[in-house]
């Protein structure tokens, strides 16, 4: 009973905390901050005025504290073997269609964004296919040769994949009516769950110690970086490239993945 | 003797084959049941000959007695019962006597060609008593054939053929006027 | 001596309940009497045992004496819960006839007897009357004895071994006229009584000829055994195919039930057929299903039919379900020996015979639709048609023990 | 207890259906209560009989006629889906009105569907199983003859191919019994007609099959009814076929092509839901969609996988309970039933997901790619419940029918149900997966607060407690949820779908040409056949002899 109390309050707090919802707020927050700075010029400072979440938001924000949990970040409180790849990639993959319910006007080039979607999918599991594990942090710390073009291509499929996912592309909703960018609440709870993920997968699990702590933000914010840039290049590049990046460039590379996952296993057995 | 016994059975199946009126008939059952008495009795069957002999007279007596007395023989029209008669006869000759093999030829002969020619007729009637008729000649060949077989049959069915060449002939359906 | 009883009580009793017809009570109990007094001597006759009190040594078989309680188990319920507006006296003396002349069939000692008491019986059943011509009447049933009488003289004959096909040859094709399946279908009515239809052939007497035929068959000629069996599966799958089809897409609602009975026999044919003790149990269920379901439910959608009554209530489907052998009924107990017979035999024949299996299923549920809704004594009747086929279906084990399997 | 009171839980439906006609024929209005006592007394049997001993227990029935012995067994497996044909059946027959002649038939085919899976061989699951298809289709008939229903032929198809296959296996073997066939007798071609029989008794297609028809139906008062009943009998034979293989099938590629359709079922009824026009129509693609998924589970071939996929089944037959009582209009109650089916964390349906989906991974390539495409899959279902809670209700079934409350409850059992994971599990799965599919020394699936897999754990109740607690809270404070029910273009039209609708449909008006008709004319067939003669009937002899003597 004892064991289950401490288990039950090392998960909450986990979800909660860090590398839950505090944290996923926090680095949301400066996050996006940056993003809107980058792309609208100017500073819009986070509206702290609270209001009451709504259940869209909730449902947002319940899914990336279960998938921030999953990340192996340096004193994360869940046990290793507690975490679990798949809780990860859909919770995440949740958060992306939750605002469907409030109807599919508030999504540009749905079809398009499912194929990322689906593209990202592959890159988080498709490491975990000849492993066969779903520790996250175990496949970060796959680092035999036979394995490794696969982890790569994945991990670049991944960051093609992510300004899509976290609509930084310059697609236009059909709902969209604001002339000026506001913080976008659910993209605030999205950052760190999937820039986090992302130095889970690829990176070796970093040691519970300082400079384990900063390794992994580090790697988080440059990912947050890349985003940030791959957005505004797109943006200022306009609709066309970044539709055929996506439609010409990455379901190619997606299925150039699966190749590597088949041969990859070949090579192996 | 069964030789001639066999070509009168065969000649009354024909007489069916190609008679319409009730005296063709008779004549034709009275040949058959003759017939296959005379086998019956060469083989030693007294009794069972006695009773195919007995069944065809009640008929041939039930053919005399009531409806129009005509022979019909051949109406117009005959040619294929003609040829029916004559390719059965030499058909069932050839299967008696060089197809199969044993004695009894003249029996096997008499069955296979009544039996034929009753079929031919049943199917090509279109009456009430030539369709009696061809089934009592078929009962009596029926009983003849009971003989060809390894074991005495008794004389259940001569006795049943007897049964059924008197009674079919009885029937009420016999004896509506004309054939 | 229960042989001759079994076959001189029904008859007796057919004789007594014509004569009493003018007043129907007494017919009735004359009748029933005379009739169950048959059946008792039926069930107390051992099988295989023989009895030679008249100079013929008559015994019956363990599969006869079954489809013999069979039919006399359908006659009960046809005269118990009869359609509306029949003579129910008549139907009793026909049926009490039928019966003596099966139980004749099932006791005789040789196929000579068989065939010249099925002579004896085409004869007084043409007699009956009815709309057709006494000579169309007759011809099928003729036909099939002049057939069943050549197959048995080409046995008998000495000489090439040909002669046995022929001899195959000429029985199957004689079991088929009898019965009255593809390709010797017989001249159908659809208004005329069912007793002195064709239905009477392939539904009441059709499983004891069969039965006889097809038992003596093998053994008077072993050396064409093969094709015997391949001819009687040949004509079966034939018949299931026709049968399923004709039955499903005919205009006429009297003669897709009589094609119906053509696709059962066609699944008897095959299950006799098969020369293992499955196709044997397969037949016995499948005959079983003939006398006791479908021909009683034949009977008693006719008034419907006439008016062109369709609906569908429970009963209908129920009813569908029992004639296309779904189960829990019989049918589908029957199918799956059939098919386990097939197995062992060779199983693409399995196979096929399971696709035709599907055909049932249309027809069926047309059938079914046609009973109407059945009322007062004929539901109870319609009930009790219903439970037989489902204790027989879950429960096989009694019938098939009764028939010696 | 006595091994013949196993009998009970088949006995008791059946004499329910009993009492049920007599008071329809006697005119007693009490005909639901009857239902109700009946079907709640046999899950009470069914547990008394189980829970004390788990351990096999069995009845002989003798010969019943069909080849070998008969018998009764109610062991792991056959408690496991007793519950899941019972329990939904208790909960339709409780609280739905139904004429007295529905209600006898449906306790009838509850009965045969609880023998289905209280029997010990093949041949008497085909006897049964024919028995239960046959009384759903009655029963849907009865309720409304011209509404869409299973098509009769495909479901005696597939009993029928049950048969034959416990035949053959009586014929290979000397025994159908599930225990008792040696592993040599399941060869490829038996276990390739066996998985087939499952897939169609099941319904188990990529496209539109009958568990998504069904709930177009005007009422749905039979459609829950033979859902409840027919839907979980092929997943039965799929789990039984690991017992008659000692734990496998004759080889890795049969459970490879069957997760495969498994995903392309999920897939299917994912694709349809995402472009469905009403959320009824969603609703209906509800358990084809887990249906698929547990199809995946069983047929990865691990422990793991087989708890998760019977664990889905357990939530698909609470689904099959509920779906029929929610009324078709808007508001918590279907927003509930839709989050609890689409298998939102933390509740019961995103758990044996997860552990499906890791099973996949755990069994290797080709196994994991499978799982990338459940897991695709997945995704695209729950873009189908966002939008379905935006959509119009649809055509409503009768008031009369429908229980809002008991559905909400239900949806809400199966959200809550999440961190009791491990519990559901213990009792429902993992003894029967121990029975058909012995675990290698050493590895337990965990207990009841945990899921111990091969690479990972899953701390249900350490995990999913807070969650919920979290949920609850935040749910409540957000207020409801106020959505415009409105028509919704399909989100995604999947390339060639068009193309296939356009191929069927002309295959469905495809006629034989107007000069070729004369050959298929069957009034001039039937006309030469009756009336052909002794022409037509000579013929034939010369035939026949021509057959024969070639």
């Amino acid at each position: 009973m004892i064991q289950l109390l401490s288990q039950l309050a090392t998960h909450s707090f986990a979800l909660l905390l860090y590398p839950g919802l505090v944290t996923i707020a926090l680095f949301g927050a400066t996050a996006e901050s940056v993003w809107v700075r980058v792309s609208e010029g100017r500073w819009v400072r986070p509206e702290f005025r609270w209001r009451r979440p709504s259940p869209v938001l909730t449902t947002v924000a319940l899914s990336v504290m279960l998938a921030a949990a999953q990340m192996s970040a340096p004193f994360n409180l869940v046990p290793p073997d507690e975490r679990n790849l798949i809780i990860a990639a859909i919770a995440l993959g949740l958060t992306v269609w939750v605002e469907l319910a409030l109807g599919t006007e508030m999504f540009a080039e749905p079809s398009l964004l499912l194929v990322v979607q689906v593209c990202w999918l592959l890159a988080v599991l498709g490491p975990a296919v000849e492993p066969q594990s779903l520790r996250p942090q175990v496949l970060g710390a796959v680092l035999v040769p036979s394995l490794l073009p696969l982890k790569v291509a994945c991990a670049i499929l991944y960051l093609l994949c992510l300004p899509a996912l976290l609509k930084l592309w310059p697609m236009p909703a059909p709902g969209e009516r604001r002339a000026t960018r506001r913080l976008d609440d659910v993209r605030v709870l999205c950052w760190w769950p999937y820039c986090g993920l992302f130095a889970t997968l690829v990176f070796p699990p970093p040691p519970d110690d300082l400079l384990g702590l900063v390794r992994f933000l580090g790697v988080s914010v440059a990912v947050a970086g890349f985003c940030v840039v791959a957005g505004v290049y797109m943006g200022r590049r306009g609709l066309d490239v970044a539709r055929n990046v996506y439609r010409r460039g990455v379901a190619p590379f997606a299925g150039l993945v699966i190749v590597l996952i088949l041969v990859t296993s070949l090579l192996v057995h | 003797m069964t030789a001639v016994a066999a070509f009168a059975a065969w000649l009354g199946a024909a007489i069916i084959v190609l008679a319409d009126g009730r005296r063709g008939l008779a004549a034709g059952i009275g040949l058959i049941a003759v017939g296959f008495t005379a086998i019956a009795w060469s083989d030693g069957v007294w009794v069972g000959g006695a009773c195919l002999l007995v069944g065809g007279v009640v008929a041939v007596i039930a053919l005399l007695r009531t409806g129009p007395q005509d022979w019909g023989l051949m109406p117009a029209g005959s040619t294929p019962r003609l040829i029916l008669a004559v390719a059965g006869g030499i058909l069932s000759l050839w299967v008696a006597a060089s197809v199969t093999t044993g004695p009894g030829a003249s029996l096997r002969f008499a069955c296979l060609a009544v039996l034929g020619l009753m079929a031919g007729r049943l199917l090509q009637s279109k009456a009430a008593v030539p369709a009696l008729a061809g089934a009592a000649g078929l009962a009596i060949a029926l009983a003849g054939a009971s003989e060809l077989g390894p074991n005495d049959p008794g004389f259940a069915p001569y006795l049943i053929a007897a049964l059924i060449t008197a009674g079919a002939l009885l029937l009420p359906a016999a004896r509506s006027h004309g054939a | 001596m229960e042989p001759e009883l079994a076959i001189a009580l029904p008859a007796v009793g057919a004789v007594l309940t014509a004569i009493l017809h003018p007043r129907p009570r007494a017919a009735l109990l004359a009748g029933a009497l005379l009739g169950a007094g048959g059946i008792a001597a039926v069930l107390l006759a051992a099988p295989g045992l023989a009895s030679d009190l008249l100079g013929v040594s008559l015994s019956v078989s363990a599969m006869s004496r079954t489809l013999l309680l069979a039919a006399a188990a359908s006659l009960a319920l046809i005269v118990a819960f009869p359609p509306p507006r029949a003579d129910r006296a008549m139907l009793l003396a026909w049926g009490l006839a039928g019966i003596a002349g099966m139980a004749a069939i099932a006791a005789a000692p040789s196929l000579d007897l068989v065939i010249l008491l099925t002579l004896v019986i085409a004869l007084l059943h043409a007699a009956l009357g009815g709309q057709r011509p006494l000579a169309a009447r007759l011809r099928a049933p003729a036909l099939a004895v002049a057939l069943l009488g050549a197959g048995l003289v080409f046995a008998r004959f000495d000489g090439s071994t040909i002669l046995a096909r022929f001899a195959a040859i000429g029985l199957v094709a004689g079991l088929a006229a009898a019965l009255g399946t593809l390709p010797y279908i017989h001249e159908f009515d659809p208004d005329e009584l069912t007793a002195t239809s064709p239905i009477a052939w392939i539904a009441f007497l059709g499983p004891i000829l069969a039965l006889a035929v097809i038992t003596r068959a093998r053994e008077l000629i072993p050396a064409a055994g093969a094709i015997f069996a391949a001819m009687l599966i040949g004509l079966g799958l034939l018949n299931v195919l026709w049968g399923g089809l004709a039955s499903w897409l005919t205009d006429k609602g009297m003669s897709a039930w009589h094609y119906s009975f053509m696709a059962d026999w066609g699944l008897v044919l095959c299950a006799f057929g098969i020369l293992v003790a499955d196709g044997q149990a397969a037949a016995v269920l499948l005959l079983f299903g003939i006398v006791l379901s479908r021909l009683p439910l034949y009977l008693w959608s006719r008034q419907s039919l006439r008016e062109r009554i369709q609906t569908d209530r429970p009963v209908n489907l129920l009813a569908a379900a029992m004639l296309a052998g779904a189960a829990p009924f019989a049918g589908f107990a029957a199918r799956l020996f059939l098919l386990r017979g097939a197995t062992q035999l060779y199983w693409p024949l399995a196979l096929v015979i399971g696709v035709g299996l599907l055909l049932w299923l249309p027809p069926s549920l047309r059938l079914g639709r046609s009973l109407g809704t059945p009322r007062g004594r004929l539901a109870l009747g319609v009930a009790i048609a219903l439970s037989l086929s489902v204790a027989v279906g879950l429960y096989p084990q009694p019938l098939l023990s009764l028939a010696g399997l | 207890m006595p091994a013949i009171a196993i009998i009970a839980p088949v006995a008791i439906p059946l004499a329910t259906a009993g009492s049920v006609a007599i008071c329809g024929v006697a005119g007693w209005k009490i005909d639901r209560i009857v239902l109700a006592v009946g079907t709640w007394l046999a899950i009470v049997a069914l547990i008394a009989l189980w829970a004390p001993v788990r351990s096999t227990q069995d009845l002989g029935l003798g010969q019943l006629g069909f080849g070998t012995p008969s018998e009764l067994r109610l062991d792991a497996v056959g408690f496991t889906f007793g519950l899941l044909v019972l329990v939904p059946a208790a909960i339709l027959l409780t609280l739905q009105p139904r004429p007295w002649q529905e209600g006898t038939v449906a306790a009838l085919g509850v009965a045969a569907a609880v023998l289905a899976v209280e029997s010990g061989g093949v041949i008497l699951t085909a006897v049964a199983g024919g028995a239960a298809a046959t009384l759903a289709i009655v029963q849907l008939d009865v309720e409304d003859p011209r509404a869409s229903r299973p098509p009769w032929g495909v479901l005696l198809a597939a009993w029928l191919a049950l048969s034959w296959v416990g035949a053959i296996l009586q014929v290979r073997s000397g025994t159908a019994g599930y225990s008792a066939v040696p592993v040599s007798a399941l060869t490829v071609p038996v276990f390739a007609l066996l998985a087939a029989t499952a897939l169609i008794a099941s319904g188990l297609y990529p496209w539109r099959g009958w568990p998504s028809q069904l709930w177009g139906r005007p009422a749905l008062r039979s459609a829950g009814m033979a859902v409840a009943t027919l839907y979980p009998l092929g997943f039965y034979l799929l789990v039984r076929a690991y017992e008659i293989g000692d734990g496998r099938y004759p080889q890795f590629w049969l459970q490879v092509v069957l997760a495969g359709i498994g995903v392309l079922v999920a897939f299917g009824a994912a694709a349809r839901a995402q472009g469905a026009s009403t959320r009824r129509a969603y609703l209906g693609e509800v358990i084809p969609g887990l249906g698929g998924f547990a199809l995946i589970g069983i047929s990865v071939g691990t422990p793991l996988g087989l708890v998760a996929g019977i664990a889905t089944l357990a939530v698909a037959a609470t689904l099959a309970a509920c779906l029929p009582l929610l009324p078709d209009r808007g508001g918590p109650t279907s927003l509930v039933v839709i989050a609890a089916a689409a298998g939102l964390p933390p509740g019961l349906a995103f758990g044996v997901r997860v552990l499906g989906l890791e099973a996949t991974f755990e069994a290797g390539t080709p196994m994991g790619l499978i799982g990338i495409a459940a897991a695709a899959t997945w995704i695209l279902s729950i873009i189908a419940a966002a939008r379905a809670a935006g959509l119009p209700a649809g055509r409503g079934h009768p008031a009369s029918e429908t229980e809002p409350r008991v559905s909400m409850g239900l949806a809400l059992a199966i959200v809550v149900a999440g961190p009791a994971l491990g519990l559901v599990l213990a009792v429902l799965a993992t003894p029967a997966q121990a029975l058909v599919m012995p675990s290698p020394a050493g590895v337990n699936l965990g207990g009841l607060t945990a899921v111990a897999t091969v690479s990972t754990v899953l701390p249900a109740v350490a995990l999913f407690t807070p969650v919920l607690l979290l949920a609850v809270l935040a749910y409540y404070y957000a207020g409801p949820m106020t959505v415009r029910a409105q028509d919704r273009a399909a989100f995604v039209v999947l390339p060639g779908t068009d193309r296939f609708a356009r191929l069927r449909e002309a295959l469905r008006s495809a006629t034989v040409p107007a000069q070729y008709r004369s050959l298929v004319d069957l009034r001039a067939l039937e006309a030469a056949a009756t009336g052909g003669g002794p022409l037509l009937w000579l013929a034939a002899l010369v035939a026949l002899a021509f057959a024969v003597t070639r």
